[in-house]
C-alpha cells in the first residue's frame, strides 16, 4: 500500500532550485585508497566542476551494517545516485524499489530489468589480460634493470574472491598468451587494510625470482609499491594509474575508466540523453579497461616497442580474435 | 620523664560509612613495648597506619620523635626510623627473602644494578644479629608463615627501624614461634633500645610482654593501663564492654555412632610432596576430634582431603556410613558435611559479594530460598541473612554490604553462620578463631559446644593448643602426616604435647 | 618444498616479528606491573602516524622516531591517568584508546596532509638499513641478518635491556613487585602508582617504537588502521611468553615463522584462507602442547 | 537494603552523565576550534538518529547485535572466563542460519527459523565451547585463544563463502539467499528494523531473569566472583565456567543468525565488523548490567545512526565524529575513576560520621 508514497521528505525542497543535479557517491570502502574509489570521486569531481552539479560523498567503511543507511540518505538527499562496489547487490534494489523517480548508477556489478538502475561494470580480467600480457613480455627483458631471465610474475591480491579471482585469471591469461612458459605466482594478503602483509608477500615473490608483481590489493598493495622499491624490482598498480606513487618501480597501472564513465553518465543525465536500465559491461571494446603508464613527464620503463604489443593486443581483444578468459 | 617517641593527637579517620578512629590522643614512650587490643574492627590496625604514613588521618595530629608530621607517606615514616609489620603479610610471593627485605632500597653495584650477592650477605647478617634465622635464598612462596613473620620483622631492622609497629604477629604462629618470637621482640627492646607497638589478641601475651595497653572501641580509645595493674579478666572486659567467661565447659556424654572414618588416607600437598601417609582416625556423633600439630605437618591437608578439596592419592574416607573418597566437594556436601577451611579469604568467603549472597551459599538450589530450585526468593533469602548476621552478632551496617570491607573477625563469623547453619552431622573446621578477638572466640566456642552437643561429629584443626584443649574429647599428634599420638581430654599437659607434636611417637599397643 | 623452506623464510620471520617484539616489550611492562594492555594496537597505530608526520617535516628519521617517542609518551599517560589514577577498567580503556586512535589518526591525517586512507610521499625519510660487512662473506648469515631495517638489531638489543631492567635494576624489581603485589611495595615507601606509570609510559614509548618502525623501517608510508591486529598479537606474545622478555621474544619469532610461512605456502595448491590460519591454529597448539607438558610435570 | 542499591545506582548514573558530559563537552571545544557549531552539530546528532521513524527504526534495528554480544560478554565475564571470541562465533552462528535457510528452503517458516537459531547457537556456542574447555582442563589462557581462534572462523567462513558455497549469480561475497519465505518481517519502511527486535527482548529479559533472578544466575557470579570459594561451597566451577561459554557463544551465534535472517538474507563474508568488540565494551561499561546493556547499546546504536547523519547535515567532516566518539567511549569508560574522585573529596570535605 505504502509504495506509491514518494519516498520521504527531504528532496522536495531540493527541486524546487531549477538544474543544480543532486548527485551523490555511496562507496562501500573508504576514500583515500588511491585507486577504485579514489578514481569513482574524480568522476563526481570532474561532474562538479564541469557540470556544475552539487555533489556528496558518503562511505561505509566496508561496514556491512551502513550499506543500506548510506544508501536511503542517498536516495533522500540526491536525484542521482551513484553506488560504487559490488557488495550494494542486494541493498541497492531494495532500495532503488522505494525511490522510483531516482537514478541509479551501479558500478562494479550487474542488476537486469531494473528501470533506475544502471549498471556498469568493468571486465577486469581483460584490463588484467593486457597486465599479465605486459609482465610477461617484461619479465625476461634483462637489458631494464632489475629484470632477471626467469620467466617469473606475480600477483599479490587482497583477499582470496571472486572479483579478484576474476583479475587473477585475465592476469595469467595475458602472460600465457605472451609465454606459455610463464610462471604465475599469486599470494592472497587476507587483507585490504595491511601494507606490511602486503610488502611481506610481494617480497616473499621477489625472493623466488619473480621481478614483477601485479597488486589488486588496495591499501595492502602500497606494501607491494614498498616492496619494489626496496628490492629494485617492479610492480603494476590498479584501477586507477598509479604510477605517480613511485614512478621509478611502478611500470604501469591496470585502470577502469570509473571516473570517466560516472562522469559522462551524469553528463546524459543532464542532457536527457540517459537510458536508465541498461546494463553495460565496459570492456577493452569499450575502453573501460586499459593499461596506462602514467603521465608523460616520466621516465618509461616500458618501452614503445612493448607498449605498442600491447596496443596490438587490444585490437586483437577488440576484434574478437582473443577472448579473455573470466573467473568462474 | 621517658621521650614521647611518637604521639597522637585527636586523630579521627573516616571510611566511606565508617569512623574507625574517633578523637585518638596517645603517646608512646621510647624504649617500651606498648600493647594494643580491642575487638575486631575497633580500628587497631587503622591506627596503626595512619602512624606509618599510609592513611591520611582525616583530622588530628600525628608527631614521630617530635616533629609533627603532614601529609607523609610509609617512604617518611621509614626514614624516621618507623617500621610495620602488617596484620596480612607485605610480601612479594615470588621474590626470595633477600629481594624481600632489601626491596625499597638495594644494594647496589655500579649505581645501577641491584647487588643480590650483597643482599644475601646482609640478610645473612641481620640473621645473625638479631637472631632471626632465614634462608635468603628462598622464594617467599615456599616458606612457612612463621619465616614470613621474621621476614617481615628483618625487612624493618634492615630499614634501621627503631620503632616496630606489629600488627597481630603472633596471630598466625605456633606457641614454639611466639615464643621465640617474643624473646626477639624483648631482646630488641632490652639490649638494641628499639621501641615496640604490639596488636594482638591474645590476653596472655600481652601480660606477658608489654609495658603498657591501649584498649580501643569502636574507634575509640578506651583506656591506657599500665600492664602490672590488670588481668586478663579486666582487659576483656575493658574491651568488650562485658565480662567474658573462657570458662569450663559442660559436655554430656553422648556415644554416638562412627560418622567420620578415615582409613590409611595419602595425600600430597599443593607442590606434590607426600603430606599425609597413611593417616587412619575416626570420629563419632557427639565427639569432638582435635587435631595438634605445628603447621605445615598434614592439618591442612586431612581436611582438605576428607572435604573432598584435595586429592586423594590411596586409602579410604567414609562419611555417614557412605564411602566419599572420590566425590566432589558438593557430594560430599550432600552427604552432610559442612567445612569453615583454614584460610577465609582464599576458599571461605567471595569478598566482592554482599554478606547475603555469601550467606546463601549453599543453598541456592534448596526449597526454602528458591521456587523450583531456580527462583530465588530475595526478601526470604534477605531476612535469613539479617536473622544470621544477628543471631551471630556480625558487626556490619547493612547485609548488603560487600564481605571484603568488613574487619577479619566479622568475616569469619559470616563463614560460621553460614556452615553452622547447615544440618549437617559433620562438620570439618579449621582454624576457627584465627584473629578474632577474645568475645568472638567465646561466642563461637559456644556454637562448636552446642553443635557438638547436638550430636555432631567435629574435626577440629587449629594452632591455638588452648583451643584444641578446651573443645577436644579426643586429641591427636600429627607430625609429617604421621600420628604421634592420640590422648583423651585430660590425659595429658599442654607442656607434654609439644613432644609429641616434635615427632615423638607414642608407643600405640 | 624448497621454495618454502630456505633462508628467506628465516629473513621474513626476523621482519615479521619485529613489531611484534617492540611492542611486546612495552606490553609486557604493563603486564608485569599488573596490567593488561589491551591498547597496543592503537599505541602502535598512534606511533607509526606521529613517525611519519616527524620524518616528513623534519626531513629525518631521527625526529620522526623521536615524535612518535613523544606521542607514545602521550598516548601510555593518557593511559595510565585512566587505568592508575582513576582506576577504571583496562579492558575498556584499552579498546577506547583503539577506538581513539583509530579516529585520531584518520582526523590528522586528513587536516595536516589533506589527504585520505593512505600518505606516501618521497620527502618521508626512511629509517636506514643496516650492512654489517663482516657477516657478508658467510652467505647464510648474510641472508637471514643482514640488510634489516635499524630496528631490527635496535629490537634484539632492547629485548636484553629490558630483561636486566627487569631483574636487574632496583625499578625492575619496584615494577614487578608493584604488579604482584603492590601494598608490599607502598609499604617499603615506594609508590606502586608511579612504578605503573613508569611502565605504562615505557609501553607507551615501546608502542611508539614498533608504529615507526612499521611506518618508517618497514614500510615508508602511513595507512589507516596500518597495525592491522599487531597489538593483539603482540599481546599474545606476552601471555606466551609468560611476560619474560626472552621468551616473549620467542614467541614473537615463532608468530613471525608461522605468519611467513602462511604466505609461503599459498604456493602449494591450498586455499588461502587456510595457510592464512597458521600463525592463529599453530599458537594455540603451541599453547596446548606447553600447558601439557606442564600439566604431565605436575603429576610426575 | 534498598536504600543501599538505590544510592549506589544513583552515584552510578550521576557520574555516568558526568562523564558523557564532559565528553560532549570536550568534542563540543573540538568542534569549535574546526569552525564547527557544537550545538548545531549535537543537533544534528541527535536528529540523525531519532529525527523520523525511519531513523528511530534504524537506530534501534542497530541495537539487536549490540544487545546480544553485550548480553554474551556479560554472561562469560561475570563467570570469571573471558570470551573475547564473539566476532568468531557471530560469523560461524551466522552462516550455520544461512546454511539452513538457503539449503531447507521447503521447510515451514515456522521450523526452518526455529532450526536455523538453534544450529546457529549450537555452532556458535561449539566454538566457545573449545576455549573454555582449554582454560578450565589445561589452564590455557582464553584470552589469546579466543582472540585467535577470532581470525580462524572469519577467514574460514571466507573460504566457505567463496568456495563451496559461493552465490551462484557472481560478485557477491556471499553465500546464496535465504529462502524468502523465511525473512524475517520489516517493521518500517526503508528500515532494516524487523521482528528479531522482538526476540532480541525476550532474549534479553531471560537473560536477566537468569542472570539477576535465578540460582544458575547466583551460581555464575559466585564462579565468577571467587571460583575457589564457589567449588568448596558445592557450585561445579569448572562445570559452571564453560556453560558460560556455551551460553555466550550461543548468543553471538543467534546474534549472526538474526543479521542473516533480518537484515541481509544471506552470510556476507564480512557480515560484522566488530559488533562483539562494540558488545564487549558495551558489557563492560555497564559492569555486565542487563538493563544498562539494553540502554547502553541504543546509546550507542544512537552514536552510530546519528554520527552518520551529522556529516551530511552539517559537514562536520566524519573523521573528527569519529574522535568525539571515542573521547565519549573513554570518558564513560573513566566514569569509575570519575566517581572515586568525587568520592574522595567529598570524604576530605565532609564532617565525621558516625
Ligand atoms: N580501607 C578501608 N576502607 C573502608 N573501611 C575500612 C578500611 N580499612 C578498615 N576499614 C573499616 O574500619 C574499621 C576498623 O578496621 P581495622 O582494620 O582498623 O580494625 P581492627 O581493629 O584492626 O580489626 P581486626 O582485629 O579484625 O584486625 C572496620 O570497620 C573496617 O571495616
Ligand atoms: N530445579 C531444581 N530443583 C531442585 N534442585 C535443583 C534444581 N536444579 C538444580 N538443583 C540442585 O542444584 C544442583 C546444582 O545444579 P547444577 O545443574 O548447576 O549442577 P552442577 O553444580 O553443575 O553439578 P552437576 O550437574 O554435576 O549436578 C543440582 O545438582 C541440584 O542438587
Ligand atoms: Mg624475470
Ligand atoms: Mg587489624
Amino acid at each position: 500500500g505504502c509504495g506509491s508514497k514518494p519516498a520521504e521528505e527531504a528532496p522536495a525542497k531540493e527541486e524546487t532550485k531549477a538544474e543544480a543535479l543532486n548527485v551523490s557517491l555511496v562507496v562501500a570502502g573508504g576514500l583515500g585508497d588511491r585507486s577504485f574509489y579514489d578514481s569513482s570521486n574524480e568522476g563526481i569531481t570532474m561532474a562538479k566542476e564541469k557540470l556544475g552539479v552539487n555533489g556528496t560523498v558518503l562511505e561505509c567503511k566496508n561496514d556491512p551494517a551502513l550499506y543500506s543507511d548510506q544508501l536511503v540518505q542517498a536516495s533522500q538527499i540526491s536525484d542521482v545516485v551513484v553506488v560504487v562496489g559490488f557488495e550494494f547487490y542486494d541493498v541497492i534494489q531494495e532500495v532503488a524499489k522505494e525511490f522510483p523517480e531516482k537514478n541509479y548508477i551501479y558500478i562494479d556489478n550487474t542488476i537486469e530489468g531494473v528501470s533506475n538502475i544502471t549498471c556498469i561494470d568493468y571486465m577486469e580480467n581483460e584490463g588484467s589480460f593486457l597486465a599479465g600480457a605486459l609482465a610477461a613480455m617484461m619479465t625476461t627483458d634483462t637489458s631494464v634493470a632489475g629484470m632477471n631471465e626467469a620467466a617469473k610474475i606475480g600477483m599479490v591480491g587482497g583477499m582470496d574472491i571472486p572479483v579478484i579471482r576474476n583479475f587473477q585469471v585475465g592476469y595469467e591469461a595475458g602472460a600465457k598468451h605472451v609465454n606459455p612458459d610463464v610462471v604465475v605466482e599469486t599470494i592472497f594478503a587476507g587483507d585490504f587494510e595491511d601494507p606490511a602483509k602486503g610488502k611481506e608477500s610481494a617480497l616473499a615473490l621477489y625472493a623466488k625470482d619473480v621481478d614483477i608483481v601485479f597488486q589488486v590489493a588496495g591499501k595492502t598493495g602500497e606494501g607491494v609499491f614498498e616492496a619494489a622499491k626496496d628490492s629494485n624490482q617492479y610492480a603494476i598498480g590498479v584501477d586507477s594509474d598509479q604510477r605517480y606513487i613511485n614512478p621509478d618501480n611502478i611500470m604501469a597501472s591496470m585502470t577502469k575508466g570509473v571516473g570517466l564513465s560516472i562522469y559522462e553518465s551524469i553528463e546524459r543525465i543532464k542532457k536527457g540523453e540517459f537510458k536508465a536500465g541498461t546494463v553495460y559491461k565496459y570492456g577493452i571494446n569499450e575502453n573501460g579497461v586499459d593499461v596506462s603508464f602514467g603521465t608523460e613527464d616520466m621516465k618509461q620503463i616500458v618501452s614503445e616497442d612493448v607498449m605498442k604489443k600491447v596496443e596490438e593486443l587490444k585490437e586483437k581483444i577488440k576484434s574478437g580474435e582473443i577472448t579473455v578468459p573470466e573467473a568462474k | 620523664m621517658a621521650e614521647r617517641i611518637i604521639e597522637l593527637k585527636n586523630v579521627s579517620k573516616q571510611f566511606p560509612g565508617v569512623l574507625a578512629n574517633d578523637d585518638i590522643s596517645l603517646h608512646i614512650n621510647k624504649g617500651e613495648i606498648y600493647a594494643i587490643v580491642g575487638e575486631n574492627g575497633a580500628g587497631k590496625s587503622t591506627l596503626m597506619k595512619t602512624m606509618y604514613g599510609l592513611h591520611a588521618p582525616t583530622s588530628g595530629e600525628v608527631y614521630i620523635k617530635g616533629e609533627k608530621m603532614e601529609h607523609f607517606s610509609p617512604g617518611e615514616a621509614i626514614k624516621r626510623g618507623v617500621g610495620m609489620v602488617h596484620q596480612h603479610f607485605m610480601l612479594v610471593p615470588s621474590f626470595t627473602i633477600a629481594e624481600n627485605i632489601v626491596l625499597g632500597c638495594e644494594p647496589k653495584n655500579n649505581t645501577l644494578f641491584v647487588d643480590n650477592k650483597k643482599s644475601v650477605e646482609i640478610v645473612k647478617d641481620l640473621s645473625k644479629t638479631y637472631g632471626l634465622e632465614v634462608n635468603p635464598n628462598m622464594k617467599i612462596e615456599d616458606v612457612s608463615v612463621g619465616i614470613q613473620q621474621r621476614v617481615e620483622i628483618l625487612k624493618t631492622l634492615y630499614k634501621g627501624a627503631d620503632i616496630l609497629i606489629l600488627d597481630e604477629p603472633t596471630a598466625v604462629l605456633t606457641p614454639q614461634e611466639t615464643e621465640e618470637l617474643f624473646k626477639v621482640i624483648k631482646k630488641l627492646v632490652n639490649e638494641l633500645d628499639k621501641t615496640v607497638i604490639i596488636i594482638t589478641h591474645k590476653l596472655n601475651e600481652v601480660l606477658a610482654i608489654s609495658d603498657r595497653v591501649g584498649v580501643m572501641r569502636q574507634g575509640k580509645l578506651e583506656g591506657v593501663v599500665n600492664t602490672t595493674d590488670v588481668n586478663e579478666r579486666i582487659l576483656a572486659e575493658m574491651m568488650v564492654g562485658r565480662e567474658v567467661l573462657l570458662g569450663d565447659i559442660k559436655r554430656p556424654e553422648t556415644d554416638g555412632e562412627r560418622l567420620i572414618e578415615v582409613k590409611d588416607l595419602v595425600s600430597k600437598d599443593n607442590r606434590g610432596f607426600d603430606s599425609l601417609n597413611k593417616i587412619s582416625i575416626n570420629v563419632a556423633a557427639g565427639e569432638i576430634l582435635g587435631i595438634a600439630g605445628i603447621e605445615g605437618n598434614g592439618q591442612s591437608e586431612l581436611i582438605e582431603a576428607i572435604a573432598g578439596m584435595r586429592k586423594i592419592e590411596s586409602g579410604k574416607v567414609i562419611i555417614n556410613n557412605r564411602e566419599s573418597t572420590t566425590l566432589n566437594p558438593k557430594e560430599i556436601r550432600d552427604l552432610g558435611v559442612a567445612h569453615i577451611p583454614e584460610d577465609r579469604l582464599v576458599t571461605g568467603l567471595s569478598k566482592e559479594s554482599s554478606i547475603t549472597d555469601n550467606i546463601l551459599m549453599g543453598k541456592q538450589h534448596s526449597n526454602e530460598f528458591s521456587k523450583n530450585g531456580i527462583h530465588l526468593k530475595r526478601e526470604k533469602i534477605t531476612d535469613y541473612a539479617k536473622n544470621l548476621i544477628r543471631k551471630f552478632d556480625v558487626r556490619t551496617a547493612s547485609e548488603e554490604v560487600k564481605v571484603g570491607s568488613l574487619s577479619g573477625g566479622n568475616m569469619q563469623k559470616v563463614v560460621i553462620a553460614r556452615e553452622f547453619s547447615f544440618d549437617t552431622k559433620v562438620l570439618l573446621i579449621s582454624q576457627p578463631t584465627r584473629g578474632v578477638d577474645i568475645g568472638a572466640i567465646e561466642f563461637i566456642h559456644d556454637q562448636i559446644i552446642k553443635k557438638r552437643n547436638e550430636g555432631c561429629a567435629i574435626l577440629l584443626v587449629s594452632a591455638e593448643l588452648d583451643e584444641i584443649f578446651r573443645l577436644s574429647d579426643r586429641i591427636i599428634t600429627l607430625y609429617e602426616g604421621e600420628i604421634t599420638g592420640e590422648f583423651k581430654n585430660g590425659e595429658i599437659s599442654k607442656n607434654e604435647i609439644g613432644y609429641y607434636m616434635t615427632g615423638n611417637r607414642k608407643e600405640l599397643e | 618444498m624448497q621454495d618454502v623452506f630456505n633462508l628467506t623464510l628465516l629473513q621474513n620471520t626476523i621482519r615479521t616479528a619485529t613489531p611484534l617484539i617492540l611492542a611486546a616489550l612495552g606490553g609486557l611492562l604493563t603486564m608485569h606491573a599488573g596490567i593488561l594492555n589491551i591498547g597496543m594496537e592503537g599505541m602502535i597505530l598512534i606511533g607509526a602516524f606521529f613517525g611519519v608526520l616527524g620524518s616528513y617535516f623534519f626531513n629525518s628519521a631521527l625526529m620522526g622516531v623521536l615524535l612518535a617517542i613523544f606521542s607514545g609518551l602521550l598516548i601510555g599517560l593518557l593511559f595510565g591517568v585512566f587505568t592508575i589514577e582513576l582506576e577504571s577498567d583496562e579492558f575498556i580503556i584499552g579498546i577506547a584508546i583503539n577506538i581513539f586512535a583509530g579516529g585520531l589518526t584518520v582526523f590528522l591525517l586528513r587536516s595536516i596532509f589533506g589527504v585520505k586512507g593512505a600518505f606516501s610521499s618521497p620527502d618521508i625519510v626512511p629509517l636506514p638499513d643496516v650492512n654489517f660487512p663482516f657477516i657478508d662473506k658467510i652467505g647464510f648469515l648474510d641472508t637471514i641478518f643482514n640488510n634489516h631495517s635499524l630496528f631490527v638489531y635496535i629490537s634484539w638489543i632492547l629485548v636484553i635491556l629490558v630483561y636486566i631492567f627487569l631483574y636487574k635494576t632496583p625499578y625492575g624489581y619496584w615494577i614487578r613487585a608493584a604488579g604482584e603485589h603492590p601494598e608490599s611495595l607502598e609499604t617499603v615507601g615506594i609508590s606502586p602508582k608511579k612504578m605503573k606509570y613508569i611502565s605504562s609510559l615505557l609501553c607507551g614509548v615501546f608502542c611508539g617504537l614498533a608504529g615507526a618502525h612499521l611506518s618508517l623501517g618497514y614500510l615508508t608510508l602511513f595507512t589507516e588502521n596500518m597495525s592491522a591486529g599487531k597489538g593483539f598479537i603482540s599481546l599474545a606474545a606476552i601471555i606466551f611468553g609468560a611476560s619474560n622478555p626472552i621468551k616473549t621474544f620467542g614467541a614473537a619469532l615463532l608468530f613471525g615463522f608461522f605468519d611467513a610461512l602462511g604466505i609461503r605456502l599459498q604456493g602449494v595448491g591450498i586455499p588461502s584462507q587456510f595457510t592464512q590460519m597458521i600463525p592463529y591454529l599453530a599458537t594455540i597448539f603451541a599453547l596446548f602442547i606447553v600447558a601439557k607438558r606442564k600439566l604431565g610435570k605436575k603429576v610426575a | 537494603m534498598f536504600k543501599i542499591k538505590i544510592k549506589e545506582n544513583m552515584e552510578y548514573l550521576t557520574s555516568l552523565f558526568l562523564s558523557i558530559f564532559a565528553a560532549l563537552l570536550i568534542g563540543a571545544i573540538i568542534m569549535v576550534f574546526n569552525g564547527q557549531n557544537p550545538i548545531v552539530g549535537y543537533g544534528a546528532l541527535v536528529a540523525g538518529a531519532f529525527g523520523s521513524k525511519y531513523k528511530i527504526a534504524t537506530t534501534f534495528a542497530k541495537t539487536v547485535p549490540l544487545i546480544l554480544t553485550g548480553l554474551a560478554t556479560a554472561i562469560s565475564f561475570m563467570s570469571g572466563i573471558f570470551n573475547i571470541g564473539g566476532e568468531g562465533q557471530l560469523y560461524l552462528g551466522a552462516f550455520a542460519a544461512a546454511y539452513v535457510g538457503f539449503t531447507f528452503g521447503s521447510l515451514p517458516v515456522f521450523v526452518a527459523i526455529i532450526l536455523a537459531i538453534m544450529a546457529s547457537a549450537l555452532v556458535g556456542g561449539l566454538y566457545a565451547y573449545f576455549p573454555g574447555v582449554l582454560k578450565v582442563k589445561y589452564n590455557i589462557d582464553e584470552v589469546i585463544t579466543t582472540i585467535m581462534l577470532n581470525s580462524v572462523a572469519i577467514l574460514f567462513t571466507n573460504y566457505l563463502v567463496n568456495y563451496p558455497f559461493a552465490a551462484s549469480q557472481g560478485k557477491m561475497g556471499g553465500t546464496d539467499m535465504i529462502s524468502e519465505a523465511f525473512k524475517f518481517t520489516k517493521l518500517v519502511r526503508l528500515s532494516k528494523l524487523n521482528t528479531s527486535i522482538f526476540y532480541t527482548a525476550l532474549i534479553a529479559i531471560f537473560m536477566y531473569y537468569l542472570i539477576k533472578k535465578t540460582s544458575f544466575g547466583y551460581n555464575f557470579k559466585m564462579v565468577g566472583e571467587n571460583s575457589i570459594f564457589a567449588k568448596y561451597a558445592g557450585v561445579n566451577n569448572k562445570k559452571y565456567m564453560i556453560r558460560a561459554m556455551i551460553i555466550s557463544g550461543a548468543l553471538c551465534g543467534i546474534a549472526g543468525a538474526f543479521e542473516v535472517y533480518g537484515v541481509h538474507y544471506r552470510f556476507l563474508q564480512n557480515i560484522s565488523k566488530g559488533y562483539a568488540f562494540d558488545g564487549m565494551l558495551i558489557a563492560l561499561i555497564v559492569r555486565n548490567n542487563p538493563v544498562g546493556i539494553v540502554l547502553m547499546s541504543i546509546f550507542f546504536a544512537m552514536l552510530k545512526t546519528g554520527s552518520n547523519s551529522m556529516e551530511i547535515a552539517t559537514g562536520i567532516p566524519s573523521e573528527l565524529i569519529l574522535v568525539i566518539q571515542s573521547i565519549i567511549i573513554l570518558f564513560i569508560a573513566g566514569e569509575n575513576g570519575f566517581k572515586n574522585i568525587i568520592k574522595k573529596r567529598k570524604l576530605n570535605k565532609g564532617k565525621l560520621v558516625k
